[in-house]
């Protein structure tokens, strides 16, 4: 086994002789253990890491610093922000529903990590190699909808309720994008497992990768993807479960302390796993962008399109405003649905042609109902300028 | 085109970060303990009281005629006049304030009590890092705390104290001269210049 | 008792909770979620069968189990649509106060 | 028996009870939440994975939400509806007692051959995909029918009538 192999499999390696350490009847719980442990303390660490770079970022694209006090250029923010949330009394509100309210970001956060368990963060690391991954992990996902319901009808206040119920409007409609979206590489891979669709995308002609991206409907799904994801995760523009400025923080108004930093890092978590999952099928997975950077670990290129995707995300956040509920709801049933069926429909093409003929038919079916369906949505807007009735 | 806009916004955003690190124009934000602004001449927050001279008692240009008291609005001023007469820094014997509080957790910087002093004696500060552990007597400021010196005075106000001062040096010389004037010729009021100094 | 024996009391005894649900609430949704799990333990009887039958590699049962998830689903959107209807008709979902049609 | 049928069972069985017993709407509605989690469990238990986390994606993620949302939707989630032990619910539970028993007795005088029941294999999803656009293709064009006149027919259903407001608003001005 060449350094190169040994670099790129060092933890399933280190996993195989620590797990030879114990004794065999203990061997299957260790084993568990020690796929489970690392998962569990490096995706909040880069939950932690990736709070002060969204604060920092979000203050370049404001040209403001970011927090730049604790410590040196502000580092240990995080670690300053994790102690208040700690130390902070938790206050339950006298009306609310104890036992739900309880239960409400620990059903959260444990959902949101089962969806780890399917993530192949490397060549042979996933920690369960299920057949169908992709479908697990968007039943996973769609069950925070049960969670977030929980916490905003126990806070018994009518912010935390409105916040719930913007949150499941806006998950079960952009559910529907999100996996038809992925649907459509699901059907060019051929395989619901994301251990095989990342080595379907394994391929290189010349120095670049075969992914999925680097497709017209690849790219048009991944756009779809990470819009969805958007507004899967909650995140700006679509955050209007949250919006500070109409109701307050949403579904997490009742929370304090521990419990609101265990939402906190559900939300970023689900980001991640969702990011993760978008990297998987349509950015390669684990594989290298170009041919001849094959030689770095499969582990580290997934976590460097990780955090590229997490600054996407904060670059998104720091640019657009939020949408309106209406503009949400018609964006998402008006546009997002159908251009996902066009998606798919451009992929059965690519999938039954060859040679350029593919290219040029899968562009075409894209680009044609979406300039369509673009004119149709901008020509009811006429943009001009703004009259006032009362302030002139 | 649909989300043309979308791109453009994220182009600006861009920018934004790279001209941030580029260029130090774009950050707006002053590091203010290490870094500050430089106040402007006419920076005004809280009133101290002026003497001239050595010593801050001795010097106090305040006579405790108590105006200050009477008009301050949020009534943050308190003097006791002194029951006798000291001599002020020309020399004349005048009452002194025996006790002057300014309560600067109340005072709201309207310069009322600068605006009605006869005696240039009560000026605005520029001093803000006022902050204080003992938020009752911390901020409660006494005649010693409060007195100044016109040095300092000149230093933070110059152009206002050069007039102060040339007004008062040309009142002082008037004095001089009247009383000069009242040595000679015995009889002649000697009444009359402490007014004359007062409506000036 | 084999496994199959369990399995099936298990959907026996889901399938009467479901019934009692159903016949006990009064509230025209609790009676829809019972009728949901009578037909959860339905499913669990199909899907018991198709494990321990003699041809699940044909997949009978389970693709039965599949088509009735997707029609339950239906079923649910359309039963809590109608209530909807009915509560803003009547302004109850009271299933002994929703009487109108009573000749 | 073993922990794959005995723990989703449990969870099961605590599920029904609860949702059953509580008084308070949405405490039912959560309990039938954690009722179809602990089908899907047992499904995967089955070795069908697929139907599981189907049963998950529809049950917990869409039907129980859409209970919940029916709930407060008519006003149900904040008053107790009744005491738990009244006649009516002393009528349902014999009824159901009664099923109960019936099905049990059935079952436990049935024969039944109990083939491959330790080896729990699942089966991959290709065949599943494979039987159902060739042995269970019109089957499964029907359920798109279904399931298309389903979402019409509750969009018609639930949407509510053009209100007459806006035209009075329109003869004020």
């Amino acid at each position: 086994m060449s350094s190169i192999q040994i670099a790129d499999q060092i933890f399933v390696l280190l996993k195989h002789w620590l797990v030879g350490r114990v004794p065999v009847s203990l061997q299957p719980v260790v084993g568990i253990l020690i796929t489970v442990i690392p998962i569990i303390c490096v995706f909040p660490a880069l939950f932690a890491i990736t709070t002060i770079l969204e604060r920092k970022g979000l203050g370049r694209i404001q040209n403001r610093y970011g927090p730049n006090r604790t410590g040196p250029f502000g580092i240990l923010q995080p670690l300053a922000d994790g102690v208040k949330a700690l130390t902070k009394e938790d206050i339950i509100p006298a009306n609310a529903d104890k036992v739900v309210h309880f239960f409400a970001p620990v059903v959260l956060v444990m959902l949101v990590f089962l969806a780890y368990a399917v993530l192949p963060m490397g060549r042979n690391m996933a920690a369960v190699d299920l057949d169908c991954g992709v479908l697990f992990f968007f039943a996973i996902g769609s069950g925070t909808e049960v969670a977030v319901f929980m916490a905003g009808w126990s806070s018994r206040n009518k912010y935390a309720l409105l916040g719930a119920m913007r949150a499941i409007a806006q998950m079960i409609s952009y559910e529907i994008p999100l996996i038809l979206s992925a649907v459509a590489a699901i059907m060019i891979a051929g395989t619901l497992n994301l251990q095989q669709i990342v080595t379907q995308q394994a391929g290189y002609s010349g120095i670049f990768p075969h992914w999925y991206v680097f497709t017209p409907w690849g790219f048009a799904a991944f756009l779809l993807f990470i819009i969805s994801a958007t507004a899967e995760s909650n995140r700006s523009p679509f955050d209007l479960p949250e919006g500070e400025s109409e109701i307050i923080a949403g579904y997490y108004i009742e929370y304090s302390g521990f419990k609101f930093a265990l939402f906190f890092l559900g939300e970023y978590l689900g980001m991640f796993s969702i990011s993760a999952i978008a990297i998987t099928l349509f950015l390669g997975g684990w594989a290298a962008p170009f041919s001849f950077l094959t030689w770095v670990p499969s582990w580290l290129w997934f976590f460097a399109k990780l955090v590229t995707m997490i600054l996407c995300f904060i670059w998104v956040r720091g640019t657009l405003p939020r949408l309106r509920q209406d503009q949400l709801m018609n964006f998402a049933w008006k546009f997002m649905l159908p251009m996902a069926l066009v998606v798919l429909t451009s992929a059965a093409c690519w999938r039954y042609t060859e040679g350029w003929q593919r290219w040029a038919i899968s562009f075409l079916v894209v680009i044609i109902p979406y300039s369509w369906l673009g004119h149709g949505m901008m020509s009811n807007r006429k943009l001009e300028q703004r009259k006032y009735r009362f302030a002139e | 085109m649909l989300g043309g806009g979308i791109l453009k916004g994220l182009a600006v955003t861009a920018r934004n970060v790279v001209e941030g690190f580029v260029s130090k124009e774009r950050l707006t934000t002053v590091q203010y303990p290490e870094e500050r602004v430089p106040q402007v001449e006419a920076t005004r927050d809280f009133p101290f009281l002026v003497f001239d001279g050595e010593d801050p008692m001795a010097g106090l240009r305040c006579v405790a005629c108590q105006i200050c008291e009477k008009e301050c609005p949020p009534k943050c001023i308190y003097i006791d006049k002194s029951s006798d007469k000291k001599p002020d820094a020309t020399g004349k014997p005048q009452f002194y304030p025996a006790r002057f509080d300014i309560d600067i957790s109340v005072c709201m910087s309207c310069q009322i009590c600068v605006e009605v002093c006869p005696f240039e004696a009560i000026k605005m500060d520029v001093e803000f890092e006022l902050s204080t552990n003992d938020r009752f007597g911390g901020l409660l400021y006494d005649k010693h705390k409060l007195a100044k010196s016109n040095e300092y005075y000149n230093h933070v106000h110059p152009t206002e104290a050069a007039a102060v001062d040339t007004k008062l040096a040309v009142e002082r010389a008037k004095a001089a001269a009247r009383a000069a004037a009242a040595t000679q010729p015995k009889p002649a009021a000697v009444s009359p210049a402490p007014e004359s100094g007062a409506q000036a | 008792m084999t496994s199959l024996t369990l399995y099936l009391l298990l959907a026996a005894l889901i399938f009467a909770a479901g019934l009692a649900l159903a016949v006990t609430r009064r509230n025209a949704i609790l009676v829809l979620a019972g009728v949901e799990l009578m037909l959860n333990a339905a499913n669990l009887n199909f899907l018991a069968f198709w494990r321990f039958g003699q041809h699940p590699e044909a997949l009978i049962g389970f693709l039965f189990v599949m088509f009735s998830i997707a029609i339950a689903a239906a079923e649910a959107a359309i039963g809590l649509a109608l209530i909807l209807a009915v509560f803003r008709q009547s302004h109850t979902i009271n299933i002994d106060q929703i009487e109108q049609l009573k000749g | 028996m073993n922990l794959s049928f005995l723990i989703p069972a449990i969870i099961l069985l605590v599920g029904a009870a609860a949702a059953n017993t509580l008084r308070n709407l949405v405490h039912c509605v959560l309990a039938l939440t954690l009722a179809f989690a602990g089908f899907a469990l047992l499904y995967f238990g089955l070795g069908a994975e697929f139907l599981g986390l189907v049963q998950l994606l529809v049950y917990v993620g869409a039907v129980a939400i859409l209970i919940a949302f029916t709930v407060l939707l008519t006003g149900g989630g904040t008053a107790g509806e009744q005491t738990v032990l009244s006649p009516r619910w002393l009528q349902g539970f014999l009824l159901a007692g009664a099923m109960f028993l019936l099905l049990g007795y059935g079952i436990s005088k049935s024969r039944f051959t109990a083939h491959a029941a330790t080896s729990v294999r699942s089966y991959p999803v290709s065949l599943i995909g494979d039987a159902l656009i060739t042995s269970y293709a019109l089957p499964l064009e029907m359920l798109g029918v279904l399931l298309t006149v389903a979402t019409i027919g509750g969009v018609v259903l639930a949407i509510r009538e053009p209100r007459q407001a806006s035209q009075s608003v329109k003869v004020d001005q």
